[in-house]
């Protein structure tokens, strides 16, 4: 890291200091954005959100389902996407536990089963406790060959899931005995930070029967722009990133409130080193800005 | 002959296989089948990045290069990690089937490989994805330069979206009536009109450029026109 | 962008080496790191001891792992942290770390999710289930599944022959395989869910009526047809972007980098987060402040 | 020579019609058992799933074969020995200059083909790629190294570069050392990569193929060196990052074109003209689909309105 850039200027010779801005030490930027994302951090910094129209969509989907109706979550994440996409699952599920939706649990990527296994553990079981394991909730778990298993899936579940993730045969869980394929499902949830994920269930799911279930996704702010084509016809609600998922708190929150709103409000609170984040991104490209223009009035002669 | 021909006749037939097995109803599952070998595939290839891997570093360590003392850390955490991992040391027993060694639990965090994952592997990597926000930062103090219309819209945009996405946005142009005429200048406004629109667009025509890319290399490589993975010993 | 695609912000003249920094900045970065390092140290020692957070509740043997952990994983967060003053001997050995354990993790996940099941399930049934997987179901087919499972043996061992003295050229009939398998099936699926499916939703009337004409409504269907249409215009390549095409592919760009600085502004969040969470472990987990 | 050349060129011909003749016939079965309950595709699902053949991909099956036509198409038109033009890309004709710059200072060339497998085409593509890359390098007799993330990859890597230095004539400098795999995970490798580009400070970094949050650690990395960078990728979502923070991207298809564009070979550079040509179909298709659709807005219960979304379903729009 240390070559290049904070010579380059030397040529202006003990010039202006906006011109010498220009080839500033990338470090100082590293520090400055190291500090206004643990600041904030410490402090616990919030600010008030208003929820954008993905945003409702998703909760509007979610909503239009009958109560008690099944529901799919696809948890296609692994830790390392968590920070972003935790809070959207825990609000998810807590929204879908509260309007008694019947919940079927799976993973397309190997570590998604122990984020669904978290979500189950903090937020379905201690404030939903009616859920009983089998007949309200059944956890499938995580099985290998990415967008091949949503091809079987949408043709017979069983032969892709010949048991839950505790190795009870499907048939033995009263909630999944008697389904054959996705239409089953009225809607399915795709929490995805990449390949195999959201767009794959659009693609492979509501791609072979685009009337049978709504497809709603949640996805990490780099994924949106993939999934940005397929919202609002082939994907009914989206959330996007933390931001998205602070929204749907809100929402969620606001129709069906929680005990322990710590539990559901990850979100708001990851917002907080956002917002000054954010604000340093954009005085750092106004002083790129400025330092370049700095630059060319003084060496505009060469 | 061996070398050529019959690997182009491979690629061709499995390519063309895989295409009509698309429209044939028995054959729905094939690309399950073939996905499995893959993964199979990859798990023997392993083998060969393992050997890989052991003969960089130990040709490292013996001729005492610069840096050999890293490769010995790489090679010791590299066989900590395989043997705790295919041995299933210290695994949580099975509670249906406890005599049953290798039946056991390895990944949870009570066994010596759930650690290892606990608490290095996860921390190195999300450290090293957390990076990202350094670099994001950087780029954008030094790429976002207004230089001629184009990189004027490229950090335009980047601009209006950074403001739009956090409450500064709101307290900036929030008190703009939302049904108003100048309702368009809201920053959320101008955030879903570019997101869900502009953007929108320009996704459209790069994954339909995409597809066809993809369409025609594929064709390329089944029509035995691309033949670049083709060695010539 | 000027109708190439060289990229808007590229610097023709990339920057030579340079010297080392100015002492005095060295100077400076360096108390700076030692001193909030010693900080930290100090604060996490103090911290009480043993109660991980969440493993508080765990027995006292177990504490004491999840100390270490917490210990070893601040230590190798700081140490990849390190890595944005420059290379240094503890992000070296981060790295070395992180290969080894990384290389090893795949390697064992391969063996027990992709070979034990469904290599050696298949080929040895009993013994998989005497030894590894009691609870493998029981196949209704397995000569079939024998068969099949032979396959991808065959293919792994041509694959792996390449280390032998003689005959490597055999490795590549089964990447031909793997390359063809693939091309065919994305051949398919992309002009399904990519090409068609994207250019039914374009397919949009260009005027939005909502009870009488709405104006933004059809600006906003113009603006999206528009746009793939003219960034479709910029990835011809038979015609050189010259007169109206390179016009049209003009905007193309424009909706290009709009495009793209929209993505960049919406990706920055996600990056933010993964930061402030790393950042969340090491004040919370570690030093137990805030 | 001219022997090897006939060969191939008869194998190639003979592949052509195998493949021709092996995407048309699903095609024509599709539209033997009638296409026409394609407008319902959810009903034709359902009806399909006991016949032998997926009636209800009949439009798939056709605009496959219009796709796959156009191409080879364009390759036949090609073979007539017409003059080709395609459009200059700027990044392609910068492989040389920084490959050669790299030569002048004596620093290596870094191709890093993405993280994902060969079961990716845009690792195959990054292959095809790195043959044209490792030639001129070979001819330059530039260093060239290539870190894999995946032990398939690293095998295919090998022979391309080993094809490559044969076709320079230069087989005896070919040294697969160069050519390793680190390790299959993303940021395992992305910290290998980024340490040995600040140690080895190679003069030019290619990035071709499937790449995800690495890209900007690589191009960001790569830029505090001074390296000359040239990226392509079809993951869209990190084109922004490589467009920001690189010196050329090739984005989207023009990653796949410079595949076939690189090697100079008539075959290929025909097939680009078939991609162009789906492009012009593309556009028609969009036009006509947009204006149906606008007349049925103000005829909702017309015989267009009902084309313009009967269109609209086939397409799966």
């Amino acid at each position: 890291m240390t070559t290049t850039q904070h010579n380059a200027g030397g040529s202006a010779g003990g010039s202006s200091f906006l011109a010498r801005l220009g080839n500033l030490d990338r470090r100082w930027i590293f520090l400055a954005m190291g500090l206004s994302i643990a600041v904030p951090t410490l402090l616990k910094l919030r600010f008030p959100e208003y929820p954008s129209p993905m945003s409702k969509a998703t909760f509007d989907a979610v909503e239009s389902i009958p109560e008690g109706a099944p529901v799919l979550l696809s948890f296609d994440y692994d830790p390392a996407s968590a920070a972003e996409l935790q809070p959207m699952a825990r609000a998810l599920v807590h929204h879908c536990a509260s309007r008694h939706q019947k919940l079927v649990f799976m993973a397309l990527w190997p570590l998604g089963k122990q984020q669904a296994d978290k979500t189950i553990e903090t937020v379905l079981k201690p404030f939903h406790p009616e859920y009983k394991e089998g007949v309200d909730y059944v956890q499938l778990g995580y099985q290998s060959g990415n967008e091949g298993v949503i091809k079987l899936m949408a043709t017979n579940i069983p032969a892709q899931y010949p048991t839950d993730a505790s190795g009870a045969a499907l048939k033995d869980l009263p909630l999944v005995a008697g389904m054959r394929d996705l239409s089953s499902f009225k809607l399915i949830a795709s929490i995805s930070a990449g390949y195999p994920g959201a767009k794959e269930w659009v693609q492979y799911a509501n791609g072979p029967m685009p009337d049978a279930f709504k497809v709603v996704g949640g996805s990490t702010g780099v994924q949106v722009s993939q999934l940005l084509p397929y919202y609002p016809h082939q994907m009914e609600g989206m959330l996007v990133a933390v931001k998205g998922a602070a929204e749907y708190e809100m929402l969620v929150e606001a129709k069906y409130p929680i005990a322990q709103p710590e539990v559901i409000g990850q979100g708001r609170v990851r917002m907080g080193p956002q917002l000054v984040a954010h604000l340093l991104m954009i005085g750092l490209i106004v002083l790129g800005n400025i330092a370049m223009v700095a630059g060319r009035s003084r060496g505009g002669a060469r | 002959m061996l070398q050529r021909t019959i690997p182009i006749a491979i690629l061709c037939l499995s390519g063309v296989i895989m295409i009509v097995a698309y429209f044939v109803s028995f054959a729905v599952s094939w690309s399950e089948t073939v996905n499995v070998w893959f993964n199979i595939l990859s798990a023997v290839a392993f083998v060969l990045g393992a050997g890989n891997l052991l003969a960089v570093n130990l040709e490292k360590i013996s001729s005492r290069r610069p840096g050999w003392a890293y490769a010995a850390i790489t090679l010791v955490s590299f066989f900590f990690m395989l043997v705790v991992g295919l041995l299933k040391l210290g695994a949580v027993p099975d509670p249906k089937n406890p005599l049953i060694h290798f039946a056991g639990d390895y990944e949870t965090s009570a066994s010596p490989y759930g650690w290892m994952y606990e608490y290095v592997f996860s921390p190195l990597t999300s450290t090293m994805f957390g990076l990202l926000a350094f670099y994001v930062a950087s780029a954008a103090f030094r790429a976002f330069r207004a230089k001629n219309v184009e990189s004027i819209l490229l950090l335009g945009t980047a601009f209006i979206i950074l403001i739009a996405q956090t409450a500064a946005g709101m307290f900036l142009t929030g008190w703009i009536p939302q049904d108003s005429v100048f309702a368009v200048l809201r920053f959320d406004s101008l955030k879903v009109g570019i997101t869900e629109h502009i953007q929108t667009a320009g996704m459209r025509a790069i994954t339909i450029g995409i597809a066809l890319g993809v369409a025609a290399t594929s064709l390329r490589l089944i029509l035995g026109i691309d033949k670049s993975y083709l060695s010539k010993n | 962008m000027n109708a190439s695609n060289s990229n808007p912000n590229s610097d023709p003249n990339p920057n030579s080496p340079a010297p080392a920094p100015k002492p005095r900045y060295t100077l400076l970065w360096i108390s700076l790191v030692v001193l909030s390092g010693s900080l930290l140290v100090l604060r996490a020692a103090m911290a009480a001891q043993g109660d991980g957070g969440a493993a508080a509740a765990d027995p006292a043997a177990q504490s004491l792992w999840t100390t270490v952990g917490i210990w070893t994983a601040a230590i190798l967060t700081i140490g990849v942290f390190s890595f944005l003053y420059r290379d240094n001997p503890l992000y070296k050995v981060c790295e070395s770390v992180l290969i080894g354990v990384s290389a090893a993790y795949w390697m064992v996940n391969g063996f027990w999710t992709s070979l034990v099941p469904q290599l050696f399930g298949k080929l040895m049934p009993g013994l998989v289930r005497e030894y590894a997987l009691p609870a493998m179901p029981v196949s209704t087919t397995p000569g079939l599944d024998f068969a099949l499972a032979c396959v991808p043996l065959v293919l792994g061992i041509m694959l792996v022959w390449r280390l032998a003295p003689k005959g490597g050229w055999i490795s590549v009939w089964p990447i031909a395989m793997i390359i063809g398998v693939t091309a065919g099936l994305k051949l398919v699926s992309s002009i399904e869910s990519d090409f068609m499916a994207q250019l039914g939703a374009t397919m949009r009337p260009l005027v939005a009526m909502n009870g009488g004409f709405d104006f933004w409504g059809t600006i906003a269907a113009l603006v999206g047809v528009v746009g793939v249409l003219t960034v479709l215009t910029y990835f011809f390549f038979s015609v050189e972007h010259k007169g109206a095409v390179g016009k049209t592919a003009r905007v193309g760009v424009w909706f290009l980098m709009i495009t793209f600085g929209s993505a960049f502004g919406l990706t920055v969040m996600g990056r933010i987060t993964l930061l402030a969470q790393r950042f969340e472990f090491l004040f919370k987990d570690w030093l137990h402040i805030g | 020579m001219m022997r090897e050349i006939r060969e191939r060129s008869r194998s190639t011909m003979l592949l052509a019609a195998t493949a021709a003749a092996a995407i048309a016939i699903p095609c024509c079965i599709a539209l033997a058992e009638g296409a026409g309950d394609a407008a319902t595709p959810a009903g034709a699902a359902v009806a399909a799933s006991d016949s032998v053949v997926r009636t209800d991909r009949g439009p798939l099956a056709i605009a496959i074969v219009i796709v796959c036509g156009a191409v080879i198409g364009g390759i036949m038109l090609a073979r007539t020995g017409r003059p080709l033009k395609i459009r200059r890309l700027a990044a392609l004709d910068a492989v040389d200059e920084a490959i050669g710059r790299a030569t002048e200072m004596g620093r290596s060339v870094l191709f890093v083909p993405g993280i994902q497998d060969m079961t990716d085409i845009q690792t195959v593509a990054g292959i095809t790629i790195l043959g044209r890359v490792a030639k001129t390098a070979a001819e330059y007799d530039a260093k060239l190294e290539v870190p894999t993330c995946r032990s398939i990859v690293m095998a295919a890597a090998r022979d391309a570069v080993q094809a490559a230095h044969f076709e320079a004539g230069r087989p005896e400098t070919y040294n697969e050392g160069n050519i390793n795999y680190l390790t299959d995970e993303q940021f395992g490798y992305v910290a290998a990569v980024t340490g040995s580009m600040v140690r080895d400070k190679p003069a030019a970094c290619f990035y071709m193929g499937a790449f995800y949050a690495e890209s900007l650690l690589f191009a960001e990395n790569g830029n505090s060196i001074g390296a000359i960078q040239i990226a392509g990728t079809a993951e869209p979502s990190q084109l922004p990052f490589f467009v920001a923070a690189c010196d050329y991207t090739l984005i989207g298809e023009e990653f796949f074109a410079a595949s076939a564009y690189l090697s100079g070979e008539r075959d290929q550079l025909g097939s680009i003209k078939g991609q162009d040509f789906g492009k012009l179909l593309a556009v028609a298709a969009i036009l006509i689909g947009c204006l149906l659709a606008t007349v049925g807005v103000f005829a909702p219960e017309g015989a267009i309105a009902h084309a313009a979304e009967t269109i609209k379903t086939t397409f799966g729009g």
